[in-house]
């Protein structure tokens, strides 16, 4: 397979050439000097199509290593695979979002922070599809070293923009809709939900070997793929994460029918932000919201 | 069997008699949300199509994010319903599929091909009425293929893009889009073009007035050829059964499905994966026993009542799938279960290609029957 | 199958009046699983136990249901009983038809529904239950007594006595309360120091009594017979044990204008103190604000005359652990200060005081050695006007109970200032006399007949200041309302009966020790009339004002009542508990262990799993059963349900909520819904 | 439903279902009783041990099995028996209304409150009040429409 490196990827003030040569250099240093067993990032899809996740074990194929603006994977997931916890201690290529995903692992006990080596690297957006995703445009991790990642590379500049984004927009066309309104348009999504579980399989912080939607006894989340069942699902999943997304998207660009999971995470994650002052996966030390509490936290809407 | 033709600015009519004759038209259309322009990611489904209204939104010539299975096979349906009387007795009874006579239009001959495994699975041993009963009902009118996707591959599988196997009737857009080729294929596909004459004239009466002088047939031949030659995956899968027989232990299958994150979503796509789970809905005093769609990616398919999992890791997962598709079934039944449609390839959210995966497989055995050949006669 | 019982009671016609209990035991039998299905007048009398007994043996019942009152009243009595009748007492459930039906809806018809579903639901739930046995749980048999007020020290001694180990922590320097401060009690005017202070010292010396003076509970954790009670010993500046109490380094300290909390603001005392001279312990502490040393950082005389050199200028406050079985709370009260009462010139009179500085006064070892004197001039008052109900029964002032005590020290007042001041007016503001204990009637009769209180019925509008002939006089506005006539009287004093109220900080205790108290910050107690010294907490007892206003008899007996409580929890090795603790399936944990996060037991460990080869593969939480007191906070944080609570797990309340049909029964059906 | 969606409005009555803790809105409840204070005999009481232990899943659940309003009660913050199982149900009720609201379910249908085991008044009036208002909004069609299966 020809790796595309000869492709002109050139970005407003980001040469991934660079950043991918850095990352295989490093990658090669740290598998000789046996600090980490396996390096997770990107290689170049079969057939030359979009990035994919590779893991090099072996020192000299660090040049499967690519790095593009169509490396849109979070790769932090597979730390929670039981084949490759078992390769610790691993390298990890992360952009800012996943970085986060890696510190929300650690908070909750999932890997130890001395097992992972973060490979930050600069991001300026992911494209998907020729567009870059909506997630990207008030990304305030763009330049991941204010997340505690191991390395960074490359030092972009850009500053996080402050005007809405697009989720921003279309959050505020929701909330001005009536209750019956959104309870259709949710209703609408939700029924086209197929259980395929991709949201659940490619979120780093859905772990549970056994998850809720696969209890039967009692069975709280209907199996079947009804409205019922499917609305109690996509409610009990956007809540499970409530405090803990990173908003790396990666659930809504897995889902095979489009259902606009992105617009419940960004929702419900600026409503933590407001809430509690909490944006996860930014601080080794803080513990997710719900399992904390504050003695004047807001009750108004307690009778 | 018959041809005809049907120029391509009756097919509305077209569409219009079969609703007129009091059939269930099922079609391809856009399913994107516009409610206060929230826009949602556009997917083309197979849809009923109610009115005459909705003729317009058929997109006759497309290909779908999910196949047309689910007009046989639905992804949810009821079995059983029970329900406990007063003093504790239990009155159980079947749940009869409400049918009606159906057209499926707009499968493609990939898909159409998948309908044709699945009726001879569904009634190698056991004829299971839910599937039979419906695909009866229905009459599927394929779309041929005049501009393959980059990730197709029904050639490598035996199929070609205007190939009418499992179809009733096949359409071939010929005279670059000006007239269809309609071949009939079997004769509930005869039964249809009846009900609905009068519509198309016999191609024997218009045959000699096709200005290019080939048969319409003969046309779609070149088109065939040519459409064919187009396609960028061409790696023959024949083989792939005797190459995969002995890779079960082997590593290869392991590496190369190593970022698989067990989502379901290849099988949900796929026209072929026809497994699915039985559970009990409802509470203690009524409720229905549902058959679901179900998929050997889930660690859940595998898993025993004690915590035991045979399929533990992930790769044993695909493997199984690969296994299953190309090698086990084709041990059994001759047939593989992959019709070359590409849809897990574009769903798969780390790219997961079973195209390339087959591709590097060979290219491993090629090798390696090198190496053996240059042992031997070194 | 299940085979269930269900008992609906009549409960006299407390449900039959409004519920037809007849078609609530008719719509069960259409339930499937339930056996037998009967209604009767009094469930809860012998015969009625004894019907639901014999049903357990006879149709061999798997699970009972009884339909009556609530649970709280009569869950134990039946669980009892169907022990007896050989069925596990966690198979039979309470449904709740008087206090959540029956009394609280008229309509009969809505009644009888409700109670169906209501019945109906609990039938659900007791299919689900499980055989479960009692937990048992070591005791520890050591009390802790918060509070050496009277009742403190008499529940101390009564449980010291009773041969069990007791820690007393005491907030103030010297344990004695409020009792310490008063001249003579009432009825018998026996002096209260004479009275308190043997008692006091056999606290000190009682073996079986560790005493922690000026010092705090920090906090409480864990669960009956196995609190862990953490301590904050202030720093006292004095070595207790090297200090023989000699009182030199009080006599030389410089700083003379402290005004003495003993005292309540009636007398001064030094930097370095004992509190009251019959203090025990009789040691001195330091006062940091307003010791000069510590201020200005020089002096240091007590340091230089101390002989014993007991000083310990960097003292600091030292946490102590102490695990107990039991705890008593005796914090006491206070009174509400004469600031509250702005329409009396309170603040700004010298001479309007309250009852507890009034007793200063009267007492021979307050600051005028029982001389009833002006605090203003010191001149002997010629007329003193009492006034009853000083912001108690007075809701404007947010007190509208009625402090029970001061009647009584009122008529004692009177009674005292007339016999050192035979000449003195005693004039007394009352609206009701309540003097209901022993002897109590005829003191107050005694006061007015013999030493001459003249009792006005009647409230006190204002008082103000003015000069009569050269001498400052409290005008005193009041009305009499049994001669209906406005009265102005020229008083040298006035002594306000302020209401009591729970000592400060007494809702902050609460909290640590995790029992309810009301909107007053009075401790609540389990009931009112059945178990007024135990709190709903269980292993924590309530004695004397703590609970509501008392006087001394009253929190003494209270304090005997909680301490022989205390006894019966120790009577006992082990304890039994309701078995409702959390399990965890480690097939499904994944060892995010949010569930440690919110525990409030620290009930839960972390457990490795390892394989065989032994190496440890993950991390699962494990939860000690006896920390655990069935909350259930880790089980609704559990994202995956890998844990569940005994007694209310996750398939009962299902079983709960499905048991309410989409489409409600209609009682009026001939044979219900099904 | 045979009857018109109107007509079915004027003689509705709607079907609250209440999750309390058992140490004080359960007792105050009980106290409600006690007192004989008259309220709407809508609801329907399920006890628990304490707010901390009441799951978002018995709410969904209890709007799934035909519920048209849902009351969720305990003790006032500081009172928890266990100390601080209500703090935590605080916030974790804050954040299900806020995405409930969301989703499109009216917050009329969910009412969260702190009843103490000395507040029998209180309870009548809360379960009046919610009552009321459940009427008002009618019975709720929305979800009772997320049928199991797309024909049923």
């Amino acid at each position: 397979m020809t790796t595309n490196s000869n492709q002109s990827n050139q970005n407003a003030n980001i040469n991934y050439n660079d950043l991918q040569s850095e990352i295989r250099h490093l990658a090669k240093d740290l598998l000789e000097s046996k600090k980490v067993r396996i390096v997770i990032g990107y290689g170049s899809g079969p057939l030359n199509s979009k990035p994919v996740p590779v893991f090099i074990t072996d020192a000299n194929d660090v040049d499967r290593l690519v790095y593009n603006e169509f490396c849109f994977n979070n790769l932090s997931i597979y730390l929670t695979k039981a084949e490759i916890k078992a390769k610790a201690p691993w390298a990890i290529v992360v952009k800012g979002c996943d970085a986060r995903s890696v510190i929300g692992l650690v908070v909750e006990n999932q890997i130890k922070r001395d097992d992972v080596f973060t490979i930050g690297v600069s991001c300026n957006g992911v494209k998907l599809e020729g567009n870059t995703l909506s997630k990207c445009d008030t990304c305030a991790v763009k330049n991941p070293s204010n997340i505690n990642v191991n390395k960074v590379i490359g030092n972009i500049k850009t500053a996080s923009s402050t005007s809405a984004s697009t989720l921003d927009k279309e959050l505020e066309q929701l909330n001005k809709m009536s209750a019956e309104e959104r309870f259709q348009f949710w209703k609408n999504e939700f029924d086209r939900c197929i259980r395929c579980y991709g949201c659940r399989q490619i979120c780093p912080h859905c772990f549970c070997n056994n998850c809720i939607a696969e209890k039967s006894a009692p069975q709280w989340i209907s199996t079947t793929p009804g409205s019922r069942g499917n609305f109690a699902w996509n409610a009990i999943r956007a809540f499970h994460l409530v405090g803990r997304c990173v908003e790396c998207m990666e659930c809504s660009r897995a889902c095979p029918m489009g259902i606009r999971l992105d617009l419940l995470n960004h929702y419900l994650a600026q409503e933590v932000r407001d809430s509690y002052n909490f944006v996860a996966g930014m601080d080794l030390e803080q513990k997710p919201p719900l399992t904390t509490y504050n003695l004047k936290d807001n009750q108004d809407f307690i009778k | 069997m018959k041809n005809y033709q049907l120029a391509a600015k009756d097919l509305e009519t077209f569409f219009e008699r079969i609703l007129s004759s009091n059939l269930k038209l099922v079609a391809p259309v856009s399913t994107t949300q516009h409610i206060a322009n929230l826009k949602s990611k556009t997917q083309i489904l197979f849809k009923e199509i109610p009115t005459k209204e909705d003729i317009k939104k058929i997109i006759s010539d497309t290909y779908t994010d999910m196949s047309a299975k689910e007009v046989f096979f639905p992804q949810s349906e009821p079995v059983i319903e029970y329900t406990h009387k007063k003093g504790g007795a239990v009155d159980i009874k079947d749940v009869e599929p409400t049918l009606k006579e159906t057209v499926l239009f707009g499968s493609r001959p990939c898909d159409a091909f998948g309908f044709s495994l699945l009726e001879k699975l569904f009634s190698w041993d056991y004829d299971d009425p839910f599937f039979l009963k419906r695909r009866d009902k229905t009459t599927v009118i394929s779309m041929g293929c005049t501009s393959p996707l980059e990730s197709c591959f029904c050639t490598s599988v035996g199929l070609s893009p205007m190939s009418n196997i499992g179809s009733d009737i096949l359409f071939t857009p010929v005279d670059n889009g000006e007239r269809y080729l309609i071949e009939v294929v079997t004769p509930r596909g005869e039964k249809l073009i009846e009900t609905i004459n009068g519509a198309v004239t016999s191609t024997t009466t218009r045959q000699s007035i096709f200005t290019d002088g080939n048969t319409l047939v003969q046309n779609k031949n070149i088109l065939e050829g040519k459409v064919k030659e187009q396609m960028k995956r061409k790696e023959d899968f024949k083989d792939i059964s005797d190459i995969l027989k002995d890779k079960f232990d082997d590593s290869q299958l392991e590496s190369e499905t190593y970022r698989c994150l067990g989502c379901g979503v290849c099988s949900m796509v796929c026209p072929t994966c026809h497994c699915f789970d039985i559970v009990d809905e409802g509470e203690s005093s009524h409720g229905y026993r549902m058959k679901n769609w179900d998929s050997c990616s889930f660690a859940l398919f595998t898993k025993h009542g004690g915590g035991h999992n045979p399929r533990d890791l992930q790769f044993k997962r695909c493997r199984q799938r690969y296994m299953h598709k190309l090698h086990y079934y084709r041990e059994k039944f001759a047939d593989a279960l992959c019709v070359g449609c590409g849809r897990c390839v574009r769903a798969c959210p780390v790219n997961l290609d079973i195209y390339s995966v087959v591709y590097n497989l060979k290219k491993a055995y090629a090798n390696k029957k090198k190496d053996n050949k240059d042992n031997d006669n070194v | 199958m299940a085979r269930i019982g269900v008992f609906v009671c009549w409960c006299g016609e407390n449900i039959a009046r409004t519920v037809d209990v007849v078609k609530v035991a008719e719509a069960m039998k259409s339930i499937q699983g339930v056996i037998v299905s009967l209604d009767y007048k009094y469930m809860c009398s012998d015969p009625g136990q004894k019907i639901i007994k014999e049903a357990i043996v006879n149709e061999r019942l798997t699970g009972v249901v009884v339909a009556l009152c609530s649970p709280l009243m009569h869950e134990k009595t039946f669980r009892t009983a169907a022990k007896e009748a050989g069925l596990n007492p966690f198979l039979l459930e309470v449904a709740n038809i008087r206090e959540h039906c029956s009394w609280v809806h008229e309509d009969k018809n809505e009644g009888t529904k409700k109670a169906i579903e209501i019945t109906r639901s609990v039938v659900e739930r007791v299919k689900q239950n499980h055989e479960l046995q009692n937990i048992t749980v070591p005791i520890t048999n050591r009390a802790l007594v918060i509070g050496g007020g009277i009742a403190g020290i008499q529940a101390a001694l009564d449980i010291a006595n009773g041969g069990h180990q007791v820690v007393m922590v005491e907030r103030t320097p010297s344990i004695g309360g409020h009792m310490a401060g008063l001249s003579e009690t009432f009825p018998t005017l026996d002096c209260s120091q004479c009275i308190l202070t043997p008692r006091m010292v056999e606290v000190a010396r009682h073996p079986n009594i560790k005493l922690y003076t000026y010092s705090e509970v920090e906090s409480v954790h864990g669960f009956v017979g196995n609190f862990k009670v953490k301590i904050r010993k202030k720093a006292r500046s004095v070595d207790i044990n090297v200090c023989t109490g000699c009182g030199i380094c009080q006599e030389k300290c410089p700083q003379k204008k402290i005004p003495s909390e003993f005292e309540c603001g009636t007398g001064f005392r030094k930097a370095i103190y004992i509190p009251f001279p019959q203090a025990v312990p009789n040691k001195p502490v330091i006062d940091r604000e307003h010791c000069t040393y510590f201020t200005k950082g020089k002096c240091k005389l007590c340091e230089k005359v101390c002989g014993p050199k007991a000083i310990r200028y960097d003292q600091v406050d030292e946490y102590v652990e102490e695990d107990v079985g039991a705890i008593v709370v005796a914090t006491g009260y206070e009174v509400i200060t004469s600031e509250k009462f702005p329409e009396y010139g309170a603040g700004r009179f010298k001479d309007v005081i309250n009852g507890l500085q009034f007793e200063r006064l009267a007492s021979a070892s307050g600051p005028t050695e029982g001389r009833i004197v002006r605090p203003s001039d010191g001149k002997e008052p010629e007329t003193i006007v009492f006034i009853a109900c000083a912001g108690s029964r007075d809701p404007a002032k947010g007190i509208p109970y009625c402090s029970k005590i001061c009647c009584m020290y009122t008529a004692k007042h009177a009674m005292l200032y007339r016999h050192k001041i035979h000449h003195g007016k005693a004039y007394v503001f009352y609206m009701d006399i309540r003097s209901a204990g022993k002897g109590y009637d005829e003191f107050v009769r005694r006061a007015i007949e013999q030493d001459g209180a003249l009792y006005v019925r009647g409230r006190v509008s204002r008082i103000y200041e003015k000069t009569v002939n050269g001498q400052k006089k409290l005008i005193v506005k009041g009305a009499d309302t049994i001669l209906n006539k406005a009265m102005e009287i020229e008083a040298d004093m006035v002594v306000l009966a302020t209401a009591v109220t729970p000592s400060p900080g007494a809702a902050q205790l609460a909290q640590k020790v995790g029992t309810p108290y009301n909107e007053y910050e009075f401790f609540s107690e389990a009931h009112p009339k059945l178990r007024p010294v135990e709190s709903n907490t269980a292993g924590v007892f309530l004695a004397g004002s703590a609970q509501s206003p008392k006087d001394i008899p009253e929190s003494v007996s209270d304090a005997s009542a909680a301490a022989s409580k205390v006894q019966i929890l120790f009577s006992k090795k082990e304890l039994e508990r309701d078995p409702y603790v959390s399990v965890v399936n480690t097939d499904k944990c994944f060892g995010c262990f949010s569930c440690e996060a919110v525990c409030p037991y620290r009930a839960i460990t972390r457990e490795e799993i390892k394989n065989r080869k032994g190496e440890v593969v993950r991390m699962v939480a494990q939860i000690n059963k006896g920390l655990c007191q069935g909350c259930g906070g880790c089980i609704s944080i559990c994202r995956a349900k890998a844990c569940d609570l005994i007694g209310y797990t996750d398939e009962q309340i299902w079983a709960q909520i499905h048991s309410y049909p989409a489409d409600p029964i209609d009682p009026t059906e001939e044979n219900g819904h099904e | 439903m045979n009857n018109t969606t109107n007509n079915k409005k004027e003689n509705f009555e709607p079907r609250i279902i209440a999750f309390v803790c058992q140490w004080c809105t359960y007792t105050g409840a009980d106290l409600a009783g006690t007192s004989r204070i008259q309220y709407a005999p809508n609801v329907r009481i399920i006890k628990l041990p304490c707010t901390g232990r009441i799951d978002v899943h018995f709410i969904l659940k209890a709007f799934e099995q035909g519920a048209d309003g849902v009351i969720v009660s305990g003790c006032h913050p500081g009172d928890c028996h266990y100390t601080s199982g209500n703090y935590y149900a605080r916030r974790r009720f804050e954040m299900f209304k806020k995405m409930m609201g969301f989703l499109g379910i009216d917050d009329k249908r969910l009412q969260f409150a702190w009843v103490s085991a000395a507040e029998g008044r209180k309870w009548g009036t809360l379960v009046d009040e919610v009552t009321n208002n459940v009427r008002a909004l009618g019975p709720f069609e929305d979800y009772k429409s997320l049928k199991i299966f797309q024909a049923e």
